[in-house]
């Protein structure tokens, strides 16, 4: 699965993008996996609450299923306009 | 329906009028404009716009669709830019067309409320004294619970 | 406050870029444009629109005015055309600026809704059938207890 | 004082302005005064409910006095925009 970051998250976790083989079932699962990996993750993962989710491209929720998703993408709250 | 997110400039004016010389039956047509402005204390160098390419035009084209489903209106453009901005830049520019301006203008808003908090951009100001992410602000969030 | 009412036509594109490069602070611009449509049935001629002359800049005067106390915005342009026009021409335009987009969406809502049955102007469309005054829409009074 | 007339009362009165001499003390008793003159002001005043009134250039009541004004015009509900 592709794992995307975007503005500040991207700059904590040091990468805009990444690849990970995981059997994650959920998004929760995944970001508690990435937290255990290594300091950045932990950090950048620190408060949820100021974070937003992308699954497939579309927004959506830390619970949502990753069943044949292919690609998942963690930011803040957006900023456009 | 047209939708842009391009780094390039565009050209405000010759847009509008596109807008308008293209729409047919309509009487009223509403454009809003985002223009990047100094802030109240620093001085503000250069404003990076970033975004998620791929989703921002699906997330862009269901706000439009939405926005067609709600309001009896002709037309949607959208033009988002990205990249390096500096102040009076313009952002980006939605423009709507109706038969009674009640449309256009409600779906203008519409649309400004979800681009602003619904579609994948970031926007980062580099000042004199520090460089920052833009925190999105709750009146943001809360402009949404009207529609 | 730039307010024209004028015989001659006016270009929208151009109007709309002067109006937003020489605003200073403000990081929206909101524009409303009337144009003359076809009608849902008859085939409109010629929309003819008289007004006022004194009465009216004075009319357009005091709602910009009104405005500008209600709302934080940095500027008001008006121009509203008379005379003969047809269909597809523009009518007239309103533009306003300010900091944050609610108060130059509301505040151009606003001058529309005052300029349609307070500023003294009225339409006569010749169609192929008939020539008629156009009549006063309650709707367009009601728009007005909500300010 | 000059009387103007705009859009459907402009045509049914025949004549876009005319000075009037009277002693009205009220937009109201102009009206009345105008009625009697000839028909075509009959027909033009015949309901007041679709007439709107402006007194030296400012929207008005059919009760402002008249004392001092220099201009009042007749029109139907606008319909500008």
């Amino acid at each position: 699965m592709d794992v995307l970051y975007f503005a500040w998250v991207r700059e904590r976790i040091g990468a805009p993008k990444e690849r990970v083989e995981t059997n994650a079932a959920t998004v929760m699962d995944l970001v508690n996996e990435l937290r255990t990996r290594e300091e950045r993750y932990a950090a950048a993962f620190a408060d949820l609450s100021a974070l937003r989710v992308a699954v497939d491209q579309e927004l959506s929720d830390f619970d949502a299923p990753l069943k044949d998703v292919r690609e998942v993408a963690f930011f803040p709250p957006m900023t456009g306009g | 329906m047209d939708i842009r997110v391009q780094a390039e400039p565009f050209d405000l004016g010759a847009e509008t009028n596109a807008f308008a010389a293209r729409q047919s039956g309509m009487g009223a047509v509403v454009t809003f404009t985002g223009i990047v402005r100094d802030l109240d204390n620093d001085v503000l160098d250069v404003m990076e716009i970033e975004h998620y390419p791929g989703m921002t035009e699906k997330a862009l084209e269901k706000i439009a669709s939405q926005a067609h489903e709600r309001w009896d209106i002709g037309d949607i453009l959208i033009i988002h830019r990205h990249g390096s901005l500096r102040p009076d830049d313009l952002i980006m520019m939605v423009a709507t067309s109706s038969r009674h301006r009640a449309d256009a203008f409600q779906a203008a808003e519409f649309l400004m409320d979800f681009l602003k908090s619904r579609a994948p951009f970031w926007k980062k100001e580099k000042t004199n004294v520090s460089t920052d992410w833009v925190a999105a602000k709750s009146k943001d969030e809360d402009a949404l619970k009207r529609w």
